[in-house]
């Protein structure tokens, strides 16, 4: 298991060559990307922000928990941070496992926390030079009193 | 004390720096962090932040000790 | 989309590259490989034979079958046929899409399907030098009468 | 008329060929293809196979025509 916020441009083969292993039956890989488009609008690019420290600390701990309740070791996961562009990765998870339900669990388990629990922050830049924070939970997140 | 609150997103954009240093009182808690920076924001319409106290989000009843690392965490975007 | 029955080993690097589009925001992959034990026993490796003309017009249907209910052109599957190491990729599943609930479920749709339907059929050769035609659906299928 | 049938995995192995040739009543089923190639295979333990004709698998209840691409097909084990 590996968890890591990166700058460079995320390996997909090198992740799934890291959860390869004659145990596993079957491998999933996901990976998220800069659409080309948002509620709409034309996107040229996305930046991302994040609380590195906290970020890298958080990833391994979903991940950690991805390889107890699925039960394989064979867990990974980059998130990305910086200036992307279009169809780049910004997030990638592999998960190897000796059956395929439990690799299909385990990398929507990862990908699922990733978006409610990393601190990290997307700025869509869009065409017409106008740029705007994606704030997801901005309507659900309770609030600190 | 002193306390260093680094910020992110929204917020660094709107406070224009990727860190503040605010004077809190001995007895300060995670609300009172959340309080001199929303002041400090004025009118700037804002995502409601959390706090986060050595790397984990805390309650606002949390007291601040001198030497934490303190961060104020906005709804979360990222995958 | 895309099909096709093989005898090459499976580039899953170019999997990705075929489904990929900035209209994504999900990429998901689904790797089948030859494990090293089965029911307890050590396997050395496993020879697929296939019904070829038929399995490559089933595989077809069913990434047609994908491509309609989970409304993304991005899907492409291979199956490899002939004689394979352990640890190499027996089928691989890549699907492209705007969400990633969609691109889970279609690629769990393209492999159950594969699983009941297509006319393939695998030996495994264990390291005793004894080998075994696996018939998965022995007991449920129905058969002609 | 005579037939080829197409033989895979367990059933090409227990017959020793890739395919069988068979005579048929011009009026066979796909049945009395099954029925034809079980005589073949003997006390053999092979698993219940389907019939496929033009590449679909059809009910038992199917007539065969000169021509037609048939093919034993036991229960699949790809993926």
């Amino acid at each position: 298991m590996r968890a890591a916020i990166v700058v460079r441009p995320i390996d997909c083969s090198a992740l799934l060559a890291e959860v390869a292993a004659t145990s596993n039956g079957a491998t999933v890989l996901f990976t998220g990307s800069v659409r080309a488009s948002s509620d709409g609008r034309a996107v040229s690019g996305i930046d991302y922000d994040a609380y590195e420290a906290m970020a890298r600390e958080e990833l391994t701990r979903i991940v950690r928990e991805a390889v107890e309740r699925f039960a394989t070791s064979h867990v990974v996961a980059e998130h990305r941070t910086g200036a992307l562009s279009l169809g780049e990765i910004s997030v990638a998870i592999a998960v190897g496992h000796p059956h395929r339900g439990l690799a299909f669990e385990a990398a929507r388990y990862v990908i699922e926390e990733i978006k409610l629990r990393l601190p990290v922050w997307k700025q869509e830049l869009f065409t017409d030079g106008t740029r705007t924070w994606v704030d997801a939970r901005l309507d659900t997140r309770t609030p600190v009193r | 004390m002193t306390v260093r609150v680094l910020l992110f997103a929204s917020w660094a954009d709107a406070l224009g720096a990727r860190s503040v240093d605010l004077d809190l009182a001995a007895d300060a808690t995670a609300a009172d962090v959340l309080a001199a920076l929303s002041e400090r924001a004025g009118g700037a319409a804002l995502p409601r932040p959390a706090l986060a106290v050595n790397r984990a989000i805390v309650p606002g009843s949390t007291r601040i000790a001198s030497g934490d690392e303190i961060a104020l965490i906005p709804p979360v975007a990222g995958g």
